[in-house]
């Protein structure tokens, strides 16, 4: 099964799990991206997630027949947490099940990289004395 | 025709408002659409690249709009 | 922080991401190993893991240690089953927290290698008609 | 002097228990420890190369036994 959610909220990794898991495979890999203190040196306080939800769900999608493509799987889940993302939470969560580890785990870093340059989704990190838009690198699939 | 321009992150933010209308003429492209958008909002004036996205799927700069899209300009994606 | 553990009973992820999750670390990979229905076309009833305890624990730090060193890391999570395993639950988790995604993962498929590789483990598989113990390919760090 | 074998998984299924002691010369290999095991258990006869492990690392064949070392033998692994 498939799950592909933007979430205005704390994510729930038994969720993603539930969705994927299933007697007639084996491997079950995840990745949560979590909040971090720091960056680059600097106390970050909090992270807040801008995005084009709809565009944004479209892309997992299409992740999801990517996925469901390259590794011959469909049992793909991808939660993204928008808002306020505390430290020390998840902002993102991918989950992938396969018949076997090889797959899910190649399946698993797949997504979250397709996700990190598609998705259109934005961080702005809070520190004490003000906030940035991080912006990742210019690359993007031909429009 | 009326075109409406999703805006995000920092556009969003430099801007004041999420959307922004532009008047555009008949076969304006995406980035022709921009340049009205960069005129109309001085605090966007430097962003002279942005990314640019036709009815939720990355498009290219010199795409032709025919009106009735969903248009969008945003910053390089920062999620996960 | 780092957990090896073998457990007579169901393994909980939660734990494994308690022992190795914290505000520093933005990336936190996981592997399950479920007991999965069908082996080779054949119907499984469920799994019996036994396992050489204290020399399996052993293994579960040296691979700590290996993947400190490579990945610099020290926060790994090794939990695995023995006993009977029901079709569905896990007979493995590893976790792996990171600072970043692509240590967090590659960690996490090299701690599941190592693990089928060297952890002195043995999984039974039960069919409707008789059981047979399942044997690794031949391969074992030099001794 | 008296050494103890343990036996895992498949061996220890045919051995019909747990560990085995022997009887071996000064000097003896896990190797030659062994030939006494498949000696002494016959549903153990066909089984001419086990992985050996000597205080809880795998050892080769040819490491020589001092007595007072823990020692198994057993089929390859199969855990995760």
């Amino acid at each position: 099964m498939a799950l592909h959610r933007l979430v205005d909220g704390p994510l729930d990794l038994q969720e993603a799990l539930r969705a994927v898991a299933g007697p007639d495979r084996g491997a079950v890999a995840t990745f949560s991206g979590t909040a971090r203190d720091h960056h680059a040196g600097r106390p970050v306080l909090r992270l807040e997630y801008q995005a084009y939800a709809a565009m944004a769900e479209e892309t997992f999608r299409t992740i999801g027949a990517e996925v469901a493509e390259r590794f011959a799987t469909p049992h793909l889940a991808i939660l993204h947490r928008t808002g306020t993302v505390p430290i020390g939470e998840a902002s993102v969560i991918i989950a992938v099940a396969a018949p076997h580890r090889r797959e899910a785990l190649a399946a698993c870093a797949y997504a979250i990289d397709r996700l990190k340059e598609t998705a259109p989704i934005w961080k702005k990190e809070v520190y004490a004395d003000g906030a940035v838009w991080i912006e990742g690198p210019r690359a993007r699939p031909a429009g | 025709m009326k075109i409406t321009v999703m805006l995000f992150a920092r556009y969003r933010e430099a801007a004041g408002r999420p959307a922004l209308e532009v008047e555009a003429p008949e076969g304006a492209t995406l980035q022709g659409i921009w340049e009205q958008v960069r005129t109309a909002v001085p605090a966007l004036a430097d962003e002279r690249r942005p990314l640019f996205a036709c009815d939720r799927a990355y498009a290219r700069p010199e795409r032709v709009v025919t009106g009735g899209e969903e248009i969008a300009a945003f910053p390089p994606v920062s999620g996960g």
